[in-house]
């Protein structure tokens, strides 16, 4: 019997892994989002060919017994550029996510805790950066900073925590105002810790959602910054990256821009089926299987 | 004739779960200008009985299994959705319990009521709005709502709670049924409310000689209305007979239990006061709020919750509080717990002024003064387990280590009557009564000296709430508390507390002794509370119900 | 009412303010001045010209006298354009903009309602799985994916439509009223949706059902009201969201809408273009998350008895 | 059995046809407002009908004040509504008669002599005379008027002086009207290219009248260029000028030539993305395109579409390389790289678009002048250079780093590049892609390594593309500095009498050039678009530019 109490100490997260793993849809999308981080770390041992290697003569050619996936204008292959550009977006995609998730539920939650100036003044920041004009921004910071890969990161989670702030703060309006965040109060418990014990994961369901919506669209935006010239440089690519070139020729050669396609639309939809198994993981009242 | 007759009726719910059997083969027949009470606890299935009636039940999860409910002579239950919306707009009308919820906020009332008249299934005998409208307002006025005119374009919520009631009243009766469902249709109303709104349900169903179903967990409600009653428990009937016969001669344990439920009687144990300086100490304290639909002169600026209250509360006693919904009894509570800023006055716990303490310097004094809140279902964290929410205390005031805690928490399971081995559940896997207990033994965690209990029982069942007035009658004993206990049911009060203090908009009505105020109260307010109260004796209750 | 917005609208003063000064001190630290080309551009021109414009001027004393003019209703020359003022170039670029945006919003708001509320009322069933599943991609699939897809196939294909202009030949404002649109759509779907499972579930709707009311009736008239509220509250997030992302379908479509403008004027660091578009914008998305708020105090009567109260 | 908890929606539907219905009406509704009625014919087969040529003019153009304005599509429209003295043969490229009929040139070559027509009008139909060329071009040498193309006068004696402000009287400078139709000309060299210039919109003339009306002579920002202002020579007139939608011009009553003007109106349109663009040809929305996506080539290529026009186009596409980066300062390094190029391969495979392998910076044919190169594609001997420089195999050869502006066609370029490299030198290369201007800012800051570049020429002569790499040159931006060069270009070519001699000198220049390659040629650009077959007497020519004035729109087609 004691050994089973001492488990229980962090119990929400060990009961959402058991109520996962009863899920199949969840599975399912956590085994593809596992299958694809791992091929991206072995990437550099089981990929075909080498990501730079031209063959100009080659030019682009269509999927094919040597090239599975075919090859694009250079004559590179193009498993392997997919196999590679994973490596960055799924980098890219969950650590410039999990910055805005950090920022913005943090911002939220003391906007949405505090409530009156507190909350006017930082909600008045946030409104002030969703009117700036991100181009002159992202140009700027480029320009000061060079090129870094980290400053993508920040690009990027600069903007993408403004909405999940004000779904956060939403969220936390509501819930400030029940009695079990007053009954925390009355034990006298810090208002950190009531934000941290008490707030912050009952505001989850709608973050898990919205983060599994973000990621996809952070890779985008990465291929767009890249695009302009802040965070990754050829030879090195991104599914983002490949699918803006791959738009450019969609009428000449299709596979292009499908296959980058299809890896992005698959992690889309394994985040999202793995979200919702989260959300309802992480919930204690959703029913339990 | 009976004009409802329901025979065999069994509904299922079939959830991931498993099968939950809601109505399991129950009969029971009703005659107009009759009225039918069915009692029973939460998840007897009383509702669910009434909704498979009117197809209101959400399907899936739930199937009607089998039975027949003639209306009649037709067959409610396998009529095409046509045919029921028909009996919906003519026959039979419900009366939810929650005005609250059960009026559309967006909709002003009037749209709503004449709604089943305009937008009628028949078009023949759909009418113009114009005419509808007249009706309505007549039968607002029948109901009591005062300028019925001008109410008839407002909102739900700009009326109160038991003016809402008579508004879904005056719904129901808009289409002029035959059938009148009431479900529990007073339970979320003050007592003197809930007087009048029994009142004018007795009174209408006269006038218009309808059958009525009066679904309700209390006893003390259908005493004096119902002419049969059916007690239910667990899907299937446990007894039903006239009214008399089951308050006067039952032999069914269960019926039994739940009479016996009622608290009804003083305080049987002693009085532990000790005399000498007051554990609390409440001067001139005052809690306003900004008033948000008010103008902004300076007279209506603010809401006066607690105006000018002063009391004390000697170590080992339990001061009962009683008010209407609106009377400042929980804002009062809160302001004495630091937990709703005084706008002035003073609080003194233990001879230490609390009121102006900032948030660090409370902490000491938050461990020894705790709170029960009312409700069970959002005092509690959702995400937490019930390790969690009881370690919580301990740990943060450093009451227990970490390897010791185990130790505490199964000891407070064991002190407010769980079982050990659900530790690692949610809340939302218990019951009402269990989560009430996790709540206590939350606020006893720390070793308190003194709690204010809001309302603890108002959401639960009859019997369960006798179990918890017991509960927290132990724990005062065996941990020597000194209690405030906030309710709205004066039963409630008199079983459990030693003094009794009558609140009403924000001040002080009468305070004393509790045995002496109920049988002498002297201010009219007072007389008005305790004749208010429904009691399990239908001939003393149909007694005052005809005097009045 | 009015007291809610004028509040708002002195609550947009600082932040308005500060967008100013953020833009106008970055775009000034960026490199590269509006004058510089590939060409070299002899100093003596760069000179003449940074008089012209006041540009040989301290910084800050620029700023000041450039929010003296904005005060005044002036943004400028711009610089590029020669000859052109920035209010003229706004001026010729707002309609396009807003309109472009306005179809996108009635497009997103269609399909997104349809596809939302139709998915509430059956949920579970393919009705709502398909859908949802189509709105999970609409919100992700980039519009400069989208557009030139839909030209492909529309315009290309099967010659339905123009494949670029904006009022030019009729028909010529649906492709990119539905790329722009499309992303929302998708994001209206899931919010009317949520929204709509919400208020289906209350107990008023069951009222509204035992009254024997039909099921469009309820839909339409008890469920909608409720159920929409988030959607409107997204309505202003949304429309700035149009805003900035018409850029890009103005270049794919090349319809001459204030998006193109400004990114040209970025890139040509034409300094009192951008302020002046970006005061614009702005102004307009907080001015269109004000109405959003208002509407969706307007549609909750609680709410708007509350804020009349406070009058 | 609690109700409220549940998370099952109450609900049937029974009424489903119904509201379906409903819906689909509003979105029908709105379908129909959004596409009005029908479809109409294309721009391309109504504007064969009316006369109208429709023009893809890249972007918006920013002024059409010849003296203001720089760039492509600007010179597009100001060509249009306005013209030089001289004009070009539409294949040749010679000399031919424009505003003035005839014209005498010294023996000497310094002093020209312009015989204007008599029948010269402003489009409002004022008298065009000799004086308009004096005031013009005095205004085209002030210098707060801010005229990046000043230069172009500069033959012309005392012009720099006077725009320098070594003189303030314009009469020194050697253009004099002697009458209302004789206009002389006279020059500090005899410059071959002199007529050339004139057609060059910063020589054209601009109606003095027009721009007093709306301000100082020498202001910018006027609006005397705009619609309904625009007073002009050209064979059109400017009649509509829409921000970012289009400019229409059409035909000018008073020009001169007026006769023989067949089409009817030109609307030039700003599209920005070569994508569209390319659609929009193939939608019928245009007759001519300003560029076509390099991918797409290929397919007009294999189809042998009549519609795609390359022609060889008088520009370089090249890269500079910094002579202050260390491993760059050894000349032996630099040829390494520009031999260690397949400019074959690049051409064939990357752009697609029938461009030259250059081994020269001057375009080969330039007046004549076919330089040799002792460059070629020679990876073994790039290599050897390479070790004799202290890198056998490229070892510790420190990375190096490409600067390009971000451009899709300038990525791939690179791309290929720094795959050549490493595969044929083994060394490193790294890519950064920077905005435009930023990119325009980092060069001219000589901070960079290796660095993209183009030039596109002005007039037709190899010191148009020789000159830019003096010491002290605007556009050399490679810190290389050769004395030699310097004189050859600055003094001794100028002063050669037959242009034979001259372009000897110049042969000379490109040679020390190439051997210590501060830049490394790669391609000579050709002009590519798309033309529709309907337009007639559009011929090729390396500067890529159209004789409005001979242009007809073949109905038939």
């Amino acid at each position: 019997m004691n050994s089973s109490i001492e488990e229980n100490s962090s119990s929400l997260w060990k009961d959402a892994w058991i109520k996962l793993s009863k899920n199949r849809l969840a599975l399912f999308g956590l085994a593809i989002l596992c299958i694809l981080i791992i091929t991206s770390l072995l990437t550099p041992l089981i990929a075909p060919y080498s990501y730079e290697a031209q063959n100009l003569e080659l030019g682009a050619t269509s999927p094919s017994i040597q090239h599975w996936l075919g090859t694009d204008i250079f004559g590179r292959d193009m498993l392997t550029r997919i196999m590679y550009g994973g490596r960055v977006s799924l980098m890219v995609g969950f650590i410039a996510t999990a910055v805005a998730l950090v920022i913005g539920i943090l911002w939220g939650a003391v906007a949405g805790f505090f409530g009156g100036r507190v909350d006017a003044v930082m909600m008045r920041i946030v409104d002030m950066l969703y009117a700036l004009p991100f181009m002159i921004f992202i140009i700027l910071l480029m320009v000061v900073f060079g090129r870094n890969i980290l400053l993508l990161f920040f690009a990027i989670g600069a903007v993408e925590w403004l909405t999940m702030a004000r779904i956060v703060r939403s969220q936390v309006m509501a819930l400030r105002n029940q009695e079990f965040v007053e009954a925390a109060n009355s034990l006298g418990l810090s208002q950190w810790t009531i934000i941290r014990r008490h707030i912050i994961p009952n505001t989850l369901g709608p973050v898990i959602v919205y983060t599994t919506l973000t990621i996809p669209s952070v890779m985008l935006l990465e291929a767009f910054l890249s695009f302009l010239g802040l965070g990754i440089q050829p030879p090195q690519s991104s599914w983002g990256l490949l699918i803006n070139y791959g738009v450019e020729t969609m009428e000449e050669f299709p596979w292009l821009l499908i296959f980058p396609g299809i890896a992005l639309s698959l992690t889309l939809f394994a985040l999202n089926f793995l979200g919702d198994g989260l959300r309802d993981a992480l919930d204690p009242r959703a029913s339990k299987d | 004739m009976a004009i409802l007759e329901v025979n065999g009726l069994k509904v299922f719910f079939h959830t991931r779960n498993g099968t939950v059997k809601a109505v399991n083969d129950i009969s029971f027949s009703v005659d107009s200008g009759e009225t039918l009470a069915i009692v029973g606890e939460s998840g007897s299935g009383k509702s669910v009985t009434c909704y498979s009636l009117l197809d209101l039940l959400p399907k899936p999860p739930a199937k009607i299994e089998a039975g027949t409910a003639l209306f009649e002579g037709n067959d409610l239950l396998t009529c095409s959705k046509d045919q029921m919306r028909q009996h919906r707009c003519n026959d039979i009308a419900v009366i939810f319990q929650d005005p609250m919820t059960s009026l559309n906020p967006f909709l002003t009332i009037g749209e709503q009521l004449i709604e089943p008249l305009v937008h009628h299934p028949d078009k023949d005998q759909a009418i113009t709005r114009r005419s509808a409208k007249e009706k309505a307002i007549a039968l607002l006025d029948e109901v009591g709502i005062i300028d019925s005119q001008e109410r008839f374009d407002c909102y739900p919520h700009e009326f109160s709670g038991g003016m809402r009631q008579r508004v879904m009243i005056a719904m129901a009766l808009i289409t002029e049924p035959k059938l009148l469902i009431c479900d529990e249709p007073t339970t979320a109303l003050d007592v003197t409310i809930q007087a009048q709104i029994l009142e004018l349900i007795k009174k209408l169903q006269e006038t218009r000689n309808v059958a009525v179903i009066f679904i309700s967990h209390d006893l003390g409600v259908v005493a004096g209305i119902a002419d049969k009653v059916i007690v239910m428990c667990e899907g299937t009937i446990r007894e039903a007979d006239i009214t008399d016969n089951i308050f006067y001669k039952t032999k069914d344990d269960y019926t039994k239990k739940l009479l016996s439920a009622i608290p009804e009687g003083a305080k049987t144990l002693p009085n532990r006061s000790i005399h000498g300086s007051p554990l609390i100490d409440v001067s001139n304290l005052k809690t306003y709020f900004k008033n948000q639909s008010g103008k902004k002169d300076n007279e209506n600026q603010f809401v006066k919750a607690v105006d000018d209250v002063s009391l004390a509360i000697s170590r080992g006693e339990i001061l009962g509080l009683v008010g209407e919904s609106g009377s400042g009894k929980s804002t009062l509570g809160r302001s004495i717990l630091q937990l709703a800023p005084a706008t002035s006055g003073s609080v003194k716990f233990d001879d230490q002024v609390l009121t102006g303490m900032n948030a660090k310097q409370l902490v000491p004094w938050r461990k020894r003064m705790q709170m029960i809140f009312q409700d069970p279902y959002a005092s509690l964290n959702p995400r937490m387990t019930v390790f969690e929410t009881l370690s919580e205390p301990l740990l943060y005031h450093g009451l227990a280590s970490k390897k010791e805690i185990a130790q505490h928490v199964k000891q407070l399971m064991d002190d407010v009557g769980l079982a050990q081995a659900q530790l690692r559940k949610y809340p939302h896997e218990f019951s009402g009564g269990q989560r009430q207990r996790i709540a206590i033994g939350r606020a006893i965690a720390t070793k308190p000296e003194f709690i204010i209990a809001d309302e603890p029982v108002s959401a639960l069942d009859v019997t369960i709430q006798a179990q918890i007035l017991d509960l927290i009658l132990d724990l005062v004993e065996q941990h020597n508390l000194t209690m405030m206990f906030i309710s709205h049911d004066l039963s409630v009060v008199r079983y459990i507390s030693d003094r009794v203090i009558i609140m009403n908009r924000g001040v002080i009505v009468e305070q004393g002794d509790t045995e002496g105020l109920w049988a002498r109260p002297k201010e009219p307010y007072t007389k008005d509370l305790l004749s208010a109260i429904p009691l399990a004796d239908p001939r003393s209750e149909r007694l005052r119900i005809a005097t009045r | 009412m009015y007291r809610f917005a004028l509040g708002r609208i002195l609550q947009a003063i600082p932040v308005l303010l500060a967008v100013i000064t953020v833009t106008f001190f970055l775009i000034h630290s960026a490199p590269g001045g509006p004058f510089s080309a590939d060409k070299a551009v002899p100093p003596e021109v760069i000179k003449a010209l940074e008089e012209q414009y006041n540009l040989n001027q301290p910084i800050w004393q620029q700023y000041v006298s450039y929010l003296g003019d904005v005060v005044r209703g002036d943004f400028g020359p711009s610089f590029k354009y020669s000859g052109r003022t920035v209010n003229e170039l706004i001026a010729a670029g707002l309609p396009i903009t807003a309109e472009l945006a306005f179809y996108a919003m009635i497009v997103a708001l269609v399909i997104g309602l349809l596809a939302g509320i139709g998915a509430a009322v059956r949920p579970n069933t393919a009705q709502d799985y398909i859908p949802m599943t189509a709105a999970m991609i609409g919100i992700c699939m980039p519009s400069f994916l989208l557009g030139p897809l839909l030209v492909l196939v529309f315009g290309i294909n099967l010659e339905w439509l123009p494949v670029s202009g904006w009022g030019d030949i009729p028909g010529d404002k649906i492709l990119p009223s539905i790329t722009l649109g499309a992303g929302f759509a998708a994001y209206i779907a899931r919010l009317s949706r949520g929204g709509m499972l919400e208020v289906l579930s209350q107990d008023y709707i069951r009222t509204a059902r035992a009254k024997g009311l039909s099921e469009t009736l309820i839909i339409l008239k008890h469920a909608l009201r409720g159920g929409l509220i988030p959607v409107v509250a997204f309505l202003g997030p949304a429309f700035a969201g149009l805003l900035s992302g018409s850029f890009v379908v103005e270049t794919i479509f090349q319809i001459p809408g204030l998006g193109r403008f400004y990114v040209q004027a970025a890139f040509n660091r034409d300094y009192t273009l951008i302020l002046g578009m970006t005061i614009f914008l702005s102004t307009l998305i907080i001015v269109f998350n004000l109405l959003s708020d208002m509407l969706a105090i307007w549609l909750n009567p609680k709410l708007r008895h509350e804020i009349k109260g406070a009058k | 059995m609690n109700l409220k908890n549940d998370h099952y929606t109450v609900f049937k539907a029974s009424k489903h046809k119904k509201c379906d219905f409903i819906f689909l009406s509003i979105l029908l509704a709105t379908c129909v407002t959004l596409t009005g009625c029908g479809s109409s014919e294309t721009n391309v087969v109504a504007g064969n009908k009316s006369g109208t040529l429709y023009w893809g003019n890249g972007t918006e153009p920013q002024s059409l004040d010849p003296q203001i304005a720089t760039g492509v599509p600007e010179h597009h429209v100001i060509s249009a509504v306005m013209e030089g003295l001289v004009l070009k043969d539409r294949k040749t490229l010679e000399p031919r008669p424009g505003v003035a009929k005839t014209w005498d040139i010294s023996n000497d070559g310094r002093v020209y002599t312009f015989y204007l027509r008599e029948n010269a009008k402003w489009s409002n139909g004022d008298a065009h005379t000799a004086h308009d060329y004096v005031w013009s071009w005095w205004r085209a040498l002030q210098t707060t008027l801010g005229n990046q193309y000043a230069y172009m006068l500069f033959p012309i004696k005392n012009a720099k002086r006077y725009y320098d402000g070594e003189t303030s009287d314009f009469s020194d400078v050697g253009v004099k009207a002697i009458d209302n139709r004789t206009l002389q000309v006279t020059l500090t060299n005899p410059t071959p290219y002199f007529l050339q210039l004139l057609d060059h919109y910063s020589l054209f003339p601009v109606h003095q009248a027009t721009i007093e009306k709306f301000g100082r002579a020498d202001e910018r920002g006027t609006r005397w260029s705009y619609e309904g202002n625009l007073v002009g020579n050209g064979p059109y007139k400017l009649e509509e000028w829409k921000i970012n939608r289009h400019i229409t011009v059409t035909k000018n009553p008073y020009y001169w030539d007026e006769a023989n003007v067949s089409i009817n109106s030109i609307v030039f349109k700003p599209v920005d993305n070569a994508v569209t663009e390319e659609r929009m040809f193939r939608a019928g929305a245009l007759h001519v395109t300003s560029s076509i996506p390099a991918d797409k080539i290929a397919i007009y290529q294999e189809k042998s579409a009549p519609e795609l026009k390359i022609t060889p186009y008088l520009g370089t596409y090249f890269y500079r390389l910094n002579i202050n980066t260390p491993q760059l300062q050894d000349k032996r390094v630099r040829r390494a790289l520009g031999m260690a190029i397949d400019r074959k391969q690049l051409v064939d495979n990357i752009t697609k678009g029938g461009q030259i392998p250059a081994y020269t910076m001057t375009p080969p044919g330039t007046m004549g002048y076919f330089p040799e190169s002792t460059l070629n594609f020679d990876p073994e001997a790039a290599k050897r250079l390479l070790a004799e420089a202290g890198y056998p195999n490229g070892e510790g050869f420190p990375p190096i780093e490409i600067l390009y502006n971000t451009n899709e066609g300038h990525r791939k370029i690179a791309v290929a590049l720094q795959e050549m490299w490493k595969n044929y030198l083994n060394i490193d290369i790294k890519l950064l892609n920077q905005e435009w201007k930023v990119y325009l800012a980092t060069e001219s800051a000589g901070d960079y390594q290796i660095s993209r570049g183009g030039w596109i020429g002005d007039y037709v002569d190899p010191n148009n593309f020789l000159d830019m790499f003096l010491c002290n040159g605007g556009n050399n931006r490679t810190g290389w500095c050769n004395e030699e060069y310097d004189r050859l270009i600055l003094e001794v070519a100028p002063s050669q009498s037959s242009h034979e001699q001259r372009l000897k000198i110049f042969q000379q220049a490109e040679t020390i050039l190439l051997e210590d390659m501060p830049i490394i040629p790669v391609y000579t650009y050709t002009s590519i678009k798309l033309l529709h077959p309907s337009v007639r007497n559009f011929d090729d020519n390396i500067l890529n530019q159209a004789m409005y004035k001979d242009l007809y729109l073949d109905a038939n087609l």
